[in-house]
């Protein structure tokens, strides 16, 4: 591993790692360093006399410190936005004020496929209580339950879910309590998330609280048999159309999805999702748990996947098929990567040389800060930066330091389901299976985390702020920066392109070969606008008289 | 395949409960909006984090601008014990490593539940040294389970009057006019500065975003860019000898506010949308000015008038819905009316009283022709249930972009006006106020009747020239 | 009749119709006055001893001063734009520089309706030889051949028509020995037009010219024999759809449309014309000559009808089946007046009321101006002014004074075809069947034109220019001023609004019932708008001070 | 159904004699249009009295006011003749009449062809004391059958230097500068003007258009509207220290003119529209005010950068086919190129040499990529044989109101620029120079892109936000 800072070969100034990181923290108050100094970490791997690396331990998972200008969201925005949002055919109340229901309304495009008309789709619809004053005085139950009826009745859902809002929880409505009732009144399935905006330390939390209740609610529900190489696709939300790459392509190999979390998914898929053979988890940290709840509850074993980047796609399709281990899947998994590769080498072929040795920073979600260095690596372009804006520690370093990590009073606020082994559903045969398959060699639960792929001494940055996103650009200029909307004109009023890696900017789909190409083709677009060799007029060069105020050089003519 | 497609048109059931489809959005996303108008100014959100990301980003992705605020990033702990402790750090750190004038304290439903005395942590803070000298820290009160996203704009506007404003005791300054434009676009604060400029008069404007939300690209990023109603000017407003509130929900109790503290005389009117409002709003100025009104204002008047006899017959008897904000629908259906159109659904989800009895006075003749709504179920799902149930489709949509689904359910053209427009960019670079706003407005219009003529006309029928 | 002036009765000024006739000739120069003294009369209608009505005498189809801003077009936009404007599928190549071409594409809105993808239809087409500074020295006809040759290869027509335009007369170009070679060498219908701009003294001679020439090229190819009740509708030019109302209407009183000159027309249509059974004339002034070449030719008779206007129409379609003498035909013409005149006395129930006692002028065309007061008149509007643009004496004073009618140099020039019955073709059936008619008392060829039609006292008005506009509307501010693109801004700066005759503002169909009802709500948006009442500022009434200059008055702030 | 169905992809026959669907008109209007750009002037077509129909028809149809002018109304008899008879006698009729300063007489190619000598005759009627005191008669030669409409309006400028301007012989007034606009919307003369004078200069325009053909609804009709370049303003154009000249065909022989006449140093430049074309605009008038660019055009600069970076995702890659005028073709394929857009085909029915150099130019390493035609036969049918042609259907149209055909044939979205626009109105109030102009452009552009993806989306794929 190269000692030098990943800045040093480009940069003018004599910047290293470790200066860079000292910069940005000197402009704390003291408490405030203390703090960002476990998150904000020089990626300096060392290696053991065995060769055995060792990462830095990182900060993550902590409280954002009030007033730095974070990236980061909620807990509702995490349950409801995220992980509910993408599902088409739930009603999705949110019991609160309107603001919650109304950002969380169309703007997370995960898209969906309603197959005809019949077929429900409430995705574009918020619903709400908009809770007013004399509710939060005397209670919103009473409200809530109305609500609950007033959808059914417009709409006849097949189940309705209700999301609580900060003062939810202060004024104690206990939003379970109506779920429950009204899913007996009503007849179809209803179920409440405790989800307010003040859980947890960031959206992570809600992630976890919205899967938890699936799982308690839905999964389960439909026992339907499933065909002979069915998986579950655990954390990919649909943004952009991702999702539907991914199906055509398992669709192609002949792999049984029987239901994505939640990307373009329906409460059927959910609640038959406990049939598959295989979990394969994209984005470790929204749902890493659920397939171990998967796993103990009904048996069958979890994977990492990823399918962003063709070679990871290509990879994580050869690894669905290692599992199952059967030589005509083995063979049309190859024929698909065969089909797809030639368009993805062209593609590289052309926009590799436009993009190579470009340097990027990511810093965005809980697993894409990760996963887009792959798209990166394949386009020839640096990583000199990344950091997440909700993950844990183990997303960081990997699932190793899974039993080091220390459970705060945030995170112990947030339920953890003790699931057992059901006994009229647990499918022995599955983890038979793993178990033969872990003996051969194959790697479960495996999961090595960022900081692993990420060069010798590039800056990891947990929860980044403004003030360390400015400070970063300012100094070290990269080409590109991937972050969210908030934090994209900013970085693009410094002269520098900023990808939403939450939205895509609206562009995509992202995932698997085809997606790729869109990614290279995008990226080449950024790097090589015009635009920005023409911020400086061309007179900007020249020194300037005084300009007399402007009002005494008007005139009329 | 329609989107919106799973009620009927005769389904519209009685609902009490249930909003569905908002037309408006909370109280704090206005406090934030208007403490942008405020030059050098950070804006602060004294709840959970996720309000404030949910704020930054509505408005970022409404302006195409960054929109930097804080938060207190409450969380059990302090939902439990009260956010002192992180309203003290926020503020120790805002002042640290961002430097600001002025920070702007808004609550979120969250605080205002638990109850945080937001000036009571403000003096611990100053007790305990955390405010540099020539620093401030101002707050609004603005639950959001009260009034609506254009409330809490006028509450943080109030804001700046009762903690900036000053009346310095001499006599008040017969050329100064305190202009509160209301939620209007940055370039529609320039526009308005422009014309009491060109009425002879000094405004003093705020909030004014224009130069902060509309700010150049120039390869800096400036935390605080150069414009926002700076503290001093503010202060002076005491010493106006006018103000001028546009909207009353939006800019009224400001003015009312500047009025009790410093006693200078106010006129709430219409925000000047239309060929009427803006009359009111020269009309007002003139009074002021002493009573001229410049060549240039008469052109730009006599300019709109024009665009509206030649445009009259495409417009004549058209029928257009509405939703959004009352200061601008109010101001919307009056334009529309004296383009002898009909504005024939309007729903506003914000609440207030005198909203029924302005539009009743715009709307005159046709009051009996249209449906008006107001508060917690007068929604979006309201208005297209109405567009349903409607034999004679409505030739028109005007609001912001949520109503791109009933657009393309309906096969309605729509005119982006208000916030939030998420789908387009542009908007806060052309004025809709004034005369010369009123005809980007008139030329929209034009364009999407036009447009779907063109569209729709058969090959006998499709016309070279209109 | 009433001997005050129509004026009097509204106006707060003692105003005549004579007084305001002299303040209107008092701006000229001595000769321009004289010239102007003879086309600007007073409606002044004396009936002698035995009741007959005497109107005085108009100036009419005399050349235009120069420099008065008249409204008059030439002989090429009468010929190309008008006539032969609203055929189909004749490609029509203007030879000339561009600027003719350019001017008459598509600006005129007659509408023609293709049946089917399979026919041709040139009218979005502008076809031009762009005569060159060298084409003007060397000559035109090679280029205007090859001209003819590339529009036959590109779009293979069944006739190409070639328009002159100034120049080609002046040079020599001789566009019809071209044509005939062209026609010989294509072996299709290729035919010129001498029409360029300086004929005649306005778009009449444009018409002329035209006529005569469908008249010999095209007119009488074809034979086929048509149904029991045929006729030709001549003068007619589909503005806005008109000719649609007016085929509807014809069809469903099953009258047999051989040919409309030339509105929604083809090249067949005018081929096969000859054989119609009756021609009816809408615009006398534009096409009365083919009506009597027809009739000298082939033998049909022909009548004046006129459908614009709901009684107009309903009048029209009864003298025609009057012509025709049948039972069926009465009755059908019944049937169809009576399904359409309740819509019509519905509307002008709705629209009379707030139409009535509006003053209208109307200065526009060569029958408009006179037919439009129908529907003026129908909405209990009065018509206190008008005038043609291009019309002749007897459009004025009825074709009584035909024969007094004094031929000038500029008429002179205009070829008159000379037209003898056509030994093969001449209909003596038709020829008899008319003068068996004419003894019951059915008259032809009548017209009594505008005066008679128009108010005792009322302004007439011929060739209205600019300046006799703007007094008129300046001194008598009517409620509604009809003319042209040239005229409509100007009239309405003035605060009154300007209803376009010529393309009837891009509104319409205004021929027949439902026409009628489109008229009566267009005329009710237009007088009783509510923008009219806004032009002065509500400040208005108030005295101004006296403003700073604009630069003294601007600040920063 | 389409209507351009007549000729199929293939189908572009070699032509040299026939134009179909011209990218051009003739001299005159263009001279028509010039002349109604001085204050006071009457503009007076000297021929058939049909060209003075169809320009004045032509140009009210496009700025929806009126475009008075007058007409020698030639006859058969005059053009065996000559038509000095009608000239005198309509300079005798207009004076006495209608009373303008000026009376601009235009040749037709009736008048040319038959030789007519307009200096000779004014002589006459200077002799028979036609010219009241003070007025002049002034002239151009517009043959119909040379250049196309703006070369009629540059001869009908450049006329305005022959006739009026003048060096009084003094040191020339540093801070006067000869604006010379060419032929753009009144708003853009205006929107002209304001940069000249933000940049500390004193523009004498001409001609100029705005307050004539974008004149306010007063209730009175102004014969001879407010505005319009003064005789005394050109007049003094002689001593101005330096004239800039935008657009080489249309404002290039005026500018040039001037040099000779008064040695007023003169740079002729591209319009400037897009963000390098007003650049340069910026650059010669910051070289002239001895070096300053005031903060506000910095300012508006910077706004038009940032909506590039903000749209260009929507703007890369796309294409676009241009017809029009060489002067305003030149400078929009330059702001296509800078938004990484590509302006595949371009036709002009301008002549004029230097245009494929300077298309090239600006084209620079796309110029394989895109096919440019002027000239007779360069037309817009044969744009559109490209573009059935072209497996890429390009994916926008930017030129006048015949555009639309093709736009409805092609669907393909047609952004109305240029002249004339037939079917909309409003077009004459909104600049699209400078860079507050090219905000305009970009916005209609991009409004366009995101209709149609709007528009043509599948249900999954219909976004709130972009």
């Amino acid at each position: 591993m190269s000692e030098h800072s990943p800045f040093d070969d480009d940069s003018e100034v004599a910047v290293t790692s470790e200066s860079l990181r000292d910069d940005l923290l000197d402009a704390y108050p003291k408490k405030t360093r203390r703090k960002r100094e476990k998150q904000v970490v020089v990626n300096h791997k060392q290696a053991d006399e065995s060769g055995l690396v060792s990462l830095p331990v990182i900060g993550a998972n902590t409280r954002t410190i009030p007033g730095v200008i974070t990236q980061r969201g909620c807990s509702y925005a995490g349950c409801k936005g995220v992980i509910l949002g993408p599902t088409r055919d739930i009603v999705n109340i949110t019991h609160g004020p309107i603001g919650c229901g109304f950002y969380s309304w169309l703007t997370r495009r995960n898209q969906t496929l309603a197959p005809t008309d019949e077929h429900d789709n409430f995705m574009p619809y918020c619903f709400s209580t908009d809770m007013q004053d004399e509710n939060i005085i005397f209670g919103g139950e009473k409200k809530l339950a109305k609500a609950i009826e007033e959808a059914y009745e417009l709409f006849k859902p097949k189940a309705i879910a209700v999301f609580s809002t900060c003062p939810v929880g202060l004024i104690g409505d206990d939003v379970h309590q109506v779920a429950a009732e009204m899913k007996e009144k009503l007849g179809i399935n209803v179920f409440g998330f405790s989800c307010e905006g003040y859980k947890g330390v960031s959206q992570s939390a809600g992630h976890h609280i919205a899967n938890n209740q699936i799982f308690k609610h839905v999964v389960g529900e439909d026992d339907t048999k499933r065909g002979k190489w069915s998986i579950n696709l655990l954390g990919e939300y649909n943004i952009g159309g991702d999702a539907f790459l991914i199906e055509d392509l398992l669709q192609r190999c002949g792999i049984d999805l029987v239901a994505t979390f939640s990307g373009n998914s329906t409460y059927d898929q959910f609640a038959n999702s406990h049939m598959a053979q295989l979990n394969c988890v994209m984005c470790h940290r929204s749902i890493n748990y659920v397939a171990d709840m998967m796993e103990k509850k009904y048996g069958p074993p979890w994977i990492k996947v990823n399918f962003i980047g063709a070679k990871a796609t290509a990879k994580s399709l050869r690894k669905i098929a290692e599992y199952f281990d059967d030589q005509e899947l083995t063979e049309k998994v190859e024929a698909v990567i065969s089909e797809e590769y030639p368009a993805v080498f062209e593609a590289q072929k052309t926009y590799k040389p436009r993009c190579e040795g470009k340097r990027a920073m990511l810093f965005v979600g809980g697993s894409r800060a990760h996963h887009y260095q792959e798209l990166f690596a394949e386009l020839g372009m640096k990583t000199i930066a990344a950091g997440y804006e909700f993950a844990h520690r183990d997303d960081y370093e990997g699932r190793d330091v899974l039993p080091d990590i220390k459970v705060d009073a945030d995170s112990r606020n947030i339920e953890e389901l003790h699931v057992d082994a059901d006994p009229d559903h647990y499918r022995g045969d599955d983890r038979a299976k793993a178990i033969e398959r872990e003996r051969a060699g194959y790697k479960f639960k495996e999961y090595d985390g960022l900081m692993a792929d990420m060069p010798e001494k590039a800056l990891v940055i947990d929860d980044i702020n403004h003030h360390e996103s400015e400070e970063l650009i300012r100094r070290m200029k990269p080409d590109l920066f991937c972050a969210g909307i908030k934090e994209k004109y900013a970085v693009q009023k410094m002269g520098v392109p900023c990808k939403q890696l939450h939205s895509y900017d609206y562009g995509g789909p992202y995932a698997g070969f085809q997606g790729a190409i869109n990614f290279y083709k995008e990226i080449d677009r950024m790097v090589n606008a015009k635009v920005w060799s023409m911020i400086q007029p061309p007179w900007s060069d020249q020194a300037d008289q005084n300009a007399p105020s402007s009002s005494s050089v008007r005139r009329d003519g | 395949m329609t989107l919106l497609r799973h009620t009927s048109a005769d389904q519209d059931v009685q609902r009490e409960a249930l909003t569905v489809n908002p037309a408006k959005t909370c109280q704090p996303i206005g406090a934030m909006y208007a403490a942008l108008g405020l030059h050098r100014c950070l804006p602060h959100s004294h709840g959970s984090q996720g309000c404030c990301a949910y704020h930054r980003s509505t408005l970022s992705r409404h302006y195409k601008e960054p929109a930097m605020a804080g938060t207190s990033s409450f969380t059990e702990g302090s939902s439990v014990f009260g956010g002192q402790a992180n309203l003290l750090a926020a503020i120790e750190n805002i002042f640290t490593v961002y430097d600001p004038d002025v920070i702007a304290v808004h609550t979120t439903c969250l605080s205002e539940t638990i109850g945080d005395d937001v000036p009571q942590i403000v003096e611990a803070a100053i007790d305990k040294g955390l405010l540099p000298e020539g620093k401030m820290v101002i707050h609004a009160n603005t639950p959001s389970y009260v009034g609506s996203h254009t409330t809490g704009f006028a509450t943080m506007t109030k804001a700046m009057v009762d903690y900036i404003a000053q009346s310095s005791g001499a006599e008040k300054i017969r050329d100064q006019v305190n202009l509160i434009p209301g939620w209007v676009e940055p370039a529609d604060m320039s526009e308005l500065k422009r014309l009491v400029k060109l009425m002879g008069l000094d405004p003093v404007t705020f909030p004014d975003t224009s130069g902060v939300l509309d700010s150049p690209q120039t390869g800096i990023h400036e935390m605080f860019p150069a414009g926002g109603a700076t503290v001093d000017s503010i202060r002076s407003a005491g010493d106006s000898c006018h103000t001028i509130a546009l909207g009353p929900i939006c800019s009224g109790p400001a003015a009312k506010a500047l009025f009790a503290k410093c006693q200078v005389p106010q006129t709430t009117m219409p925000l000047p949308i239309g060929l009427k409002a803006t009359d009111q709003f020269i009309m007002k100025l003139r009074e002021i000015n002493g009573g001229f009104v410049p060549d240039e204002i008469m052109t730009e008047r006599g300019r709109l008038l024009d665009l509206m006899t030649d445009m009259h017959q495409y417009f004549y008897g058209k029928t257009a819905a509405l939703w959004g904000d009352p200061d601008q629908l109010v101001s919307l259906a009056e334009l529309l009316i004296t383009l002898d159109m009909i504005p024939k659904f309007v729903v506003t989800g914000t609440p207030g009283k005198k909203f029924f009895k302005r539009m009743g006075d715009v709307l005159g003749d046709h009051a009996q022709a249209c449906k008006v709504d107001q508060g917690s179920c007068a929604d979006m799902f309201r208005l297209h249930q109405w567009i349903k149930s409607d034999p004679d489709k409505v030739d028109l949509l005007i609001g912001n972009t949520y109503g791109k689904y009933i657009a393309r359910d309906e096969d309605i053209p729509l005119i982006r006006h208000g916030f939030p427009i998420l789908d387009r960019i542009g908007h806060q670079h052309f004025a809709t106020v004034g005369y010369r706003g009123t005809t980007r407005i008139l030329e929209q219009i034009l364009d999407a009747f036009l447009d779907r003529q063109d569209r729709d006309a058969p090959e006998s029928g499709f016309e070279l020239v209109m």
